[in-house]
């Protein structure tokens, strides 16, 4: 076990680096000059060379992509230039390792722009997650239980309905009504757990969260219940009736246990990919996350903020997949013992 | 190389089978699966010897058949035939050729003449395609029909095969699996083949369907000429359609012979076992059990198989020289060959080995320096018309 | 009916089963009247092809169709107490301690979460208030008992970590850890090799001697049911079309159908130049079984019935001529003859002039056998053609 | 001013608005009030006001790198002064006429405006309570040097006037405080007598002093806080209102009272509200939303978002809210001079009066949304006038004409033009079809050419192949010399790798180019005027562009908001320097 996750780790890292290299590659492929967008209106050619020098994005792709990986290990100076850091040390500045870059959009390091940025996401993902999970397994277990009726089509048909909507579309449904037109909570607006404590930091998530929640919801539905359905006509669940369990035994400890198994990991990999932001609610709301951030960093040709943003995403998802791949060892005897 | 001997005596007509060209040979055929260890650089710890160091032929026309329990490697060697895999050593030579090592591209014209039929009709056909389009298709890869008469020929083989012609435009799931395996014999006939590999062609139906599929196939094998390689565990059927049959066990021909011999006259203690597992409808009328041979345990390993005879684990008469050396496989009679120490049929085995003077060992398996070097014996396939001659323990010929 | 004498020694007596499902396009009669008995200590044989009903009654059986929509009727008298009859709990209860059942794919029919261990002890607590110490020495004893090497270590062991043979003793030992009257054996070893095959039906055997349960065998293979079973039930769409000791019904069957599967199947040591009879066709439909006997539509021998009763009338379940033990669900007036003359020596020759020779000839019977009859060759030609055109129909 | 690359004209509309369309309204229908003059009204100190920034996020609040008009005019109205400033005024005289400031006058020169001279207040402080001193507004003219640096502010101005000479690389000698190369050289070009501050140029700047009080270039900066680039958004208040914590891109940040402005030294700001919070990230119809609904914090609520046009509907409801202006941006279409067709003026000719501004419009949104222009001039810059010959040719085009002017143009007919334009959005690409549909009523065949993200960027390659283009721009000061030299003198803008502004590839020549040089000398605003208007008119009939409407921007605002104002002297953006809110 260890030493598969030793190789799953190394695998991991160097997909990191094929990433960012893909990445960089991408961008500098892209016909758009950044210092376009940052040199202002009236701006010389001249001066776009000047910018674009500043910036540096004058350099070729690949030294600049080792410059990145330098700076991830043992970190950058911004602007790297030696003369100004003799005639003006105050204009440079330091991103110390692991730096993923110095965004001059934003004029702030990328690591510190993740740091303010993840906990919303992060936050946000886990209300979502919640709600998801318990709403999503809960009704696709009755469904499950309850096939054929007319709770199974309900539930089954309420799903479909929500899984057709756009998010951006929930999104701003609930806002229009939900937040401005009946006034039930407040025109949501992020709040830390340190400024409005649990409840105002909970309450201020309701309304993205539910957004985001609907989606994965109804496909979690739909899929929890086929996976239960599935089980239940599984050898061994006649094996434990034969048996003479009770049915709630049959059910819950032979039936569920193994249907859940799937969507445990499922829901792994999900909320990995969540916690890279939610880029349409996060838009919607207005909260800053990680999702937003990417959006105007892709608006505004950053490049190092998007780099960074992939790069943790990836990790993100890399991290759950070796995370769910032990888990469904842990869970499954047949993964863990073969 | 065969040259069945120009008796006097009228050959019986099972060995007279046993006497066309062979189509396909192979010859000491071994395939090892790779075992990775789940260290850091999973380096290769072992090998699942699937099939090693199989020697046989299939004639023109006529079957053989592969029989054993599973993981003996049987399915193994039908798929390395076909090649869809690689074999690890080894010759295959078919119709004159070796194709052991051809590329994907030099066999593409190969594929024509060596087809399968496997298993489970249910999931060998591609649900999304009429069944005019599965079995045409070959004829449009392989590009010997021109295109406006694959429809044609596809209602013929559907016909051969005793279905409508007219269902051609249904998909497989509205037949039943008798029909189903039809269409996948159909899919297998259409490029006229000179070799059919059976992977366990009946199993998946239902009794009375299974007889329908048999009939079927020796129809086609009697009216195209093909010749078979048929895998299959059960027995009965084995030697209802092949006239040549091998016993595998743990990827090894345990013995082989023509039908009459080795189910009327096994040698091989394994083949004996096997042979007697099989719940006979006849004990009806006698009641109660039969009478068999019991093996015990379960088996072994094919990554780390006993030493020596395979078999000796679960053997009811192994003795010391069974771990210590490998039996040949010995011809033993016109056409029979056995790999055991000590070969004879149920309660007639011989209390010392027969081998040690061939492979120069003592009676233990010991290396007997004074029995000097071993006798260089036959060991490819086919038979040849000397054999060992168990009453005498020598070797010679009928 | 079968109402015979044997009615008060019967362990378990189905009468009249009927076991339906209704769906959305009509009534699946997956079994459909079905009447049988066992006594404590014996063992009978449901043969029959899928879709015939078998596994669904003796699921049945078992009540594991409570909660569905299946709706079962009849009676199910074990130990004369109607388990039909039974609340749910009062089923559940039974379940395992005085019926169990044990299944074809020993891999899929155990949780691949549980080990072995805690599957078996599981099976114990449910019926037994004992601890789980007590149960778990309970289970390594039933392990030891079917013949699992080092028992104590391997009931911790996962199923997957069992061979086949292995397992399928793990799942027997689960079905007797309560030591029930009636074991259920649903293709106990279809899914096994012949020589693992062997091993599982010795054990069931040696058990059954032991604690002298009543077992309901449930395969396709006639060679188990020769060798295993006291009695034969063949179904055929939902209904017993033979049943009768095993001796009898296979030395001498007499419905078309148990011919059909008694030559369809090569034997290890038949002729090898014998053809195999299939059976014609394929199963029939449960929604819409065929008119008059089921069987008639696959039968080659409908025509031997004047007045294409075949077709219109079904036949009952009747005391054929070998006496009153041994039952049929055929329109033939002479099947013994037809089987004789034109069955048997099409794929066993010898057991026909065996029989041929032990039997003084009916001249009465072969003369109503013989012009519907014809010669063998005749018949066996006129069986090929039905084959492929029945199956076209039927699609 | 200053949202020169605004998006295409009726991008606003974009498709999170179609789901909101059909949603129900609120319940506000206050009485009467059209649009809205609340001038009168009085507001009382207190409260706080909220200024919506939406998407659009502030680039930067270093006064020397601003250069988006809705910052610019904000900062300026609330926390950032200068030496002189525009008084909060809707006429477009007094709007657009600077007063002093942090200055004690408006700017002295005795040479026509080579050299100009200010004199800096001596009571002013900055919010840590340092006075304001002439070395402050001398640092903060340096950093524009700074290139390297001080990216994305107006700095060419500057290179352009002041009087430092320009090195190989085309940038000037003097590199910016920090390199310090040729210190020296800027020392003599900006001096400081005092707390009086002396600009020195290479030729005559008539309209300085409107550049100062339009942008932030030439704002006070304070050496011993600056840290280059890390300081962009540092605001270092010498306003009314200064930052509590700290700018936060994408959300956005709050501002307090500053104790160390004093009211006696501003003219300008009212400073009513005792707290402004700027709120970014918001999408527009999440703030429509809540304004139309006059809900919550949106009753306290300013912003520069524009009313989506799918809100239209319900302007009705809102009307004492609702405010309709006149965009300072004109857009228009360029022919491409280097293009086989219009090479040729006559082809020009059809194509101007083959344009229909009134199909454009109407595929645009309507009146709502857009009015005809006649001048690439806005008709808020002092100095405009119609242009006779735009004027002259019918909203709807002259196809009869069109079709006349056509057959004399040399081109191969049918003629075949390439239109390219910045689309990609149902709107965009619906106008660009109305003037295909016209023009080809004239004879042409069009291809049409939608480009997405990158539309500036293309359309000022050198060899960009399209036959007419299209653009918008608005004026950086009050000025038409911020307005027809960027954009037709080639002098300026074509270079080799790039045509600058000049996206048609228009030569004036000399005759062009000393009418432009003359207008620039003319110290006489009124008389530089008349000959930018002469400059216009040769523009017009070389049909160096075709005008074809001015944005007009529709907004809302909260109940709550006092003193609401869209005042020329913010460039018809709201006025936060009046604003204020009641309880």
């Amino acid at each position: 076990m260890f030493a598969y996750l030793v190789r799953r780790i190394i695998g991991g890292i160097v997909l990191l680096i094929v990433m960012s290299l893909v990445t960089f590659a991408l961008f500098f492929a892209s016909p758009v000059n950044p210092a376009d967008f940052s040199c202002g209106k009236n701006c010389s050619p001249a001066q776009k060379k000047q910018t674009a020098a500043a910036l540096g994005f004058d350099d070729n792709f690949f030294n600049q992509w080792a410059d990145f990986g330098k700076g991830v290990f043992v970190g950058r100076d911004f602007p790297d230039d030696p003369k100004l850091r003799e005639t003006a040390p105050e204009t440079i500045a330091h991103c110390p390792a692991p730096c993923l870059g110095y965004s001059r959009e934003r004029t702030a390091n990328v690591t510190s722009l993740i740091k303010e940025t993840l906990p919303v996401s992060v936050s946000l993902a886990i209300l979502a997650f919640i709600i998801w999970i318990v709403g999503g397994v809960l009704f696709g277990v009755i469904a499950a239980l309850r096939r054929g009726t007319i709770i199974d089509r309900g539930l089954v048909g309420i799903s479909l309905v929500l899984y057709a909507f756009p998010t951006f579309f929930v999104g701003l449904l609930l806002y229009k009504f939900v937040a401005i037109k009946w006034g039930w909570v407040d025109i949501p607006r992020y709040e830390t757990i340190a400024d409005g404590g649990i409840t105002g930091w909970a309450s201020s998530l309701i309304l993205p969260a539910i957004t985001l929640a609907v989606f994965f919801m109804a496909a979690y539905v739909r899929m929890t219940r086929a996976y239960v359905i599935e089980s239940l006509s599984e050898d061994y669940v006649r094996t434990a009736r034969a048996k003479g369990l009770p049915a709630r035994a049959v059910t819950f400890k032979h039936a569920l246990r193994a249907a859940l198994t799937p969507i445990v990991t499922m829901a792994g990999l999900d909320f990995a990919g969540l916690l890279g932001g939610a880029i349409i609610t996060e838009s919607v709301f207005n909260y800053p996350g990680l999702g937003k951030l990417a959006v105007q960093a892709n608006r505004d040709y950053d490049l190092p903020t998007l780099v960074g943003l992939v790069l943790l995403l990836a990790a993100f998802v890399i991290i759950a997949n070796i995370i769910v791949d032990v888990l469904y060892a842990v869970i499954d005897p047949r993964v863990r013992l073969s | 190389m065969t040259t069945e001997p120009v008796d006097e005596l009228k050959p019986h007509p099972e060995t007279s089978s046993l006497t066309g060209t062979p189509i396909l040979e192979v010859e000491d055929l071994k395939m090892y699966f790779p075992v990775k260890s789940s260290g850091f650089l999973r380096r290769t710890i072992g090998h699942v010897q699937a099939v090693d160091g199989v020697s046989f032929q299939v004639r023109s026309g006529s079957s053989l058949g592969l029989v054993g329990e599973s993981g003996c490697g049987k399915s193994t060697t039908g798929r390395l035939i076909t090649r869809l895999y690689e074999p690890t050593a080894g010759r295959i030579e078919f119709d004159g050729r070796d194709i052991a090592n051809l590329s994907e591209r030099e066999l593409h014209p190969l594929r024509r003449d060596i087809q399968m039929i496997f298993q489970d009709p249910y999931t060998s056909l591609n649900p999304r395609h009429t069944v005019g389009a599965i079995v045409g298709a070959p004829l449009a890869i392989h590009k010997v029909v021109p295109k406006d008469k694959i429809l044609a020929r596809v209602q013929e083989l559907l016909e051969i095969v005793g279905l409508n012609p007219e269902h051609y435009n249904r998909y497989p799931h509205e037949f039943s699996g008798g029909q189903r395996q039809r269409i996948g014999i159909a899919r297998a006939l259409t490029l006229q083949p000179k070799l059919l590999v059976a992977d366990e062609p009946v199993s998946a139906l239902d009794v009375s369907i299974q007889a329908q599929v048999v009939n079927l196939l020796q129809d086609l094998q009697r009216e195209f000429n093909i010749a078979f390689l048929f895998v299959a565990h059960d027995l009965a059927i084995v030697r209802h359609f092949c006239p040549e049959i091998a016993v595998m066990y743990l990827g090894k021909i345990v013995e082989i012979g023509d039908r009459e011999t080795l189910y009327a006259r096994p040698n091989h203690p394994y083949t004996q076992a096997l042979l007697s597992a099989v719940p006979d409808v006849k004990q009806a009328k006698v009641g109660g059990r039969r009478e068999r041979i019991r093996l015990e345990g379960d088996l072994p390993s094919p990554i780390n198989p006993p030493s020596g005879c395979r078999f000796r684990t679960r053997c009811p008469i192994a003795q010391d020289i069974c771990a210590r050396v490998e039996p040949p496989l010995l011809q033993v009679g016109p056409t029979h060959k056995v790999a055991c120490h000590f070969p004879g049929e149920v309660g007639k085995h011989p209390e010392k080995p027969i081998t040690p003077r061939l492979l120069g060992v003592d009676d233990s398996g010991m290396p007997d320096l004074a029995a000097g070097p071993a006798t260089d014996l036959p060991t490819g396939p086919g038979y040849s018309d000397t054999w060992f001659d168990l009453e005498h323990n020598t070797m010679g010929r009928a | 009916m079968s109402d015979t004498s044997t009615k008060h020694d019967a362990f378990l007596r189905v009468e009249d089963l009927r076991v339906h499902f209704p769906t959305a396009d009509g009534v699946v009669k997956a079994t459909d009247g079905l009447s049988f008995e066992l006594a404590r200590g014996k063992t009978l044989g449901i043969v029959g092809e899928s879709g015939s009903g078998k596994s669904v009654s003796s699921s049945a059986i078992l009540g594991l169709h409570r909660g569905t929509r299946a709706q079962v009727s009849g009676q199910i008298l074990l130990e004369d107490v109607d388990l039909l009859q039974l609340s749910d709990e009062e089923m559940r209860r039974r379940r395992g301690l005085d019926v169990a059942m044990i299944f074809q794919d020993p891999l899929s029919a155990m949780h691949p979460y549980y080990t072995v261990g805690n599957q078996l002890v599981e099976a114990y607590r449910v019926h037994n208030n004992v601890s789980k110490k007590a149960a778990r020495t309970r289970a390594i004893e039933m392990l030891e008992r079917v013949g699992i090497p080092q028992p104590d270590r391997r009931v911790d062991d996962y199923p997957h970590q069992f061979s086949g043979g292995m397992r399928q003793r793990a799942m027997i030992a689960m079905g007797l850890i309560n030591n029930p009257g009636l074991l259920i054996a649903d293709e106990p070893t279809t899914a096994l090799d012949v020589t693992v095959q062997a091993q599982i039906l010795d054990l069931l055997q040696d058990l059954q001697r032991e604690f002298n349960s009543a077992i309901i065998i449930i395969t396709h293979d006639l060679g188990v049911v020769a060798e295993m079973a006291d009695q034969v039930l063949v179904m055929y769409a939902g209904k017993a079309v033979e049943y009768g000791p095993t001796k009898e019904l296979l030395v001498r069957p007499e419905m078309p159908y148990t011919w059909g599967l008694l030559s369809s199947v090569p034997d290890v040591t038949a002729d090898t130049d014998s053809k195999l009879i299939p059976i014609p066709g394929n199963p029939p439909s449960l929604l819409n079984p065929p008119s008059g006997c089921a069987f008639h539509p696959r039968c080659p021998h409908k025509d031997k019935v004047p007045g294409r009763l075949c077709w219109t009338v079904q036949p009952e379940l009747v005391p054929g001529r070998q006496g009153m033990g041994h039952l049929k669900r055929c329109h033939l007036p002479d099947p013994d003859q037809v089987y004789a003359l034109e069955v048997l020596p099409e794929f066993d020759p010898e057991l026909a002039s065996e029989l041929a020779q032990a039997r003084i000839p009916d001249p009465a019977a072969d003369a109503a056998a013989g012009p519907a009859a014809g010669p063998a060759a005749g018949t066996a030609a006129g069986t090929a053609t039905p084959d492929t055109a029945d199956e076209r129909d039927a699609q | 001013m200053a949202i020169s690359k605004k998006p295409f004209a009726a991008l606003a509309a974009s498709a999170l608005a179609l789901s909101v369309a059909a949603c129900g309204g609120s319940d506000d229908n206050g009485g009467g009030g059209g649009n809205s003059d609340n001038k009168s009204a009085a507001g009382s100190k207190g409260g706080t006001a909220i200024f919506f920034n939406g998407v659009r996020n502030t680039e930067h609040w270093d006064p020397q790198r601003m250069y988006i008009g809705r910052d610019l005019n904000n900062s300026g109205r609330l926390f950032y002064r200068s030496l002189v400033a525009y008084p909060a005024s809707n006429d477009a005289k007094e709007g657009t006429t600077p007063v002093a400031d942090l200055a004690t006058d408006t700017g002295k020169t005795d040479d026509g405006g080579k050299t100009w001279q200010f004199t800096v207040r001596d009571d002013v402080k900055w919010q840590d309570g340092k006075p304001i001193t002439c070395e402050d507004f001398k640092y903060g003219a340096s950093r524009n040097f700074a290139t390297d640096v001080i990216i994305g502010g107006p700095a060419n101005y500057l290179f352009t006037y002041l009087d430092i000479p320009q090195g190989k690389d085309g940038l000037p000698v003097y590199d910016g405080p920090y390199k310090k190369d040729n210190q020296d050289l800027f020392d003599k070009a900006v001096t400081c007598d005092g707390q009086t501050i002396t600009y020195h140029m290479k030729k005559v700047w008539p309209d300085f002093p409107q550049s100062i009080a339009s942008l932030r270039y030439l704002d006070p900066y304070r050496q011993d806080l600056d840290k280059g680039d890390a300081s962009n958004f540092q605001i270092i208040s010498n306003g009314p209102y200064k930052l509590d914590g700290n700018w936060t891109e994408g959300t956005g940040g709050t501002f307090v009272r500053n104790e160390n402005w004093d009211e006696s030294t501003d003219p300008i700001r009212k400073a009513l509200p005792d707290k402004w919070e700027f709120r970014e990230g918001d999408q527009d119809e999440a703030i429509y939303d809540q304004l139309l609904a006059d809900s919550g914090d949106a009753q306290f609520g300013v912003t520069e978002r524009r009313l989506p046009p799918t809100d239209y509907g319900r302007i009705d409801e809102v009307k004492d809210r609702y405010t309709q202006v006149e965009s300072p941006f004109v857009d228009y279409l360029l022919p491409n001079f280097n293009s086989p067709v219009f090479k040729d003026k006559a082809c020009r000719e059809a194509l101007a009066m083959a344009t229909s501004r009134a199909s454009w419009i109407q595929a645009g949104g309507g009146d709502r949304a857009f009015k005809p222009a006649y001048s690439v001039i806005n008709p808020s810059v002092p100095g405009y006038t119609e242009n006779p010959k735009f004027k002259s040719i019918p909203d709807e085009g002259d196809p009869a004409g069109a079709k006349a002017k056509l057959a004399e143009c040399s081109a191969p007919k049918p003629v075949k033009i390439k239109f390219t334009y910045s689309g990609g959005t149902p709107t965009s690409d619906k106008q660009a079809s109305a003037l295909k549909d016209a023009w080809d009523k004239a004879g042409f065949v069009t291809e049409l050419d939608p480009l997405q993200d990158t539309y500036y960027s293309v359309i000022q390659k050198p060899d960009a192949d399209f036959d007419v283009t299209w653009a918008g721009w608005g004026a950086d000061w009050p000025s038409v010399g911020t307005v027809i030299p960027p954009l037709f003198d080639s002098r300026i803008n074509i270079t080799k790798s790039s045509n600058g502004n000049d996206y048609g590839n228009y030569k004036g020549g000399p005759e062009v180019d000393s009418a432009i040089d003359a207008a620039y000398a003319e110290a006489d605003l009124d008389k530089a005027a008349q000959d930018w208007a002469g400059v216009d008119a040769k523009l017009s009939d070389d049909v160096a562009y075709i005008p074809l409407e001015i944005t007009i921007f529709n907004f809302l605002h909260g109940s709550k908001i006092t003193g609401y104002s869209n005042n020329v002297s913010t460039n018809g953006y709201a006025d936060l320097a009046v604003i204020g809110v009641s309880k």
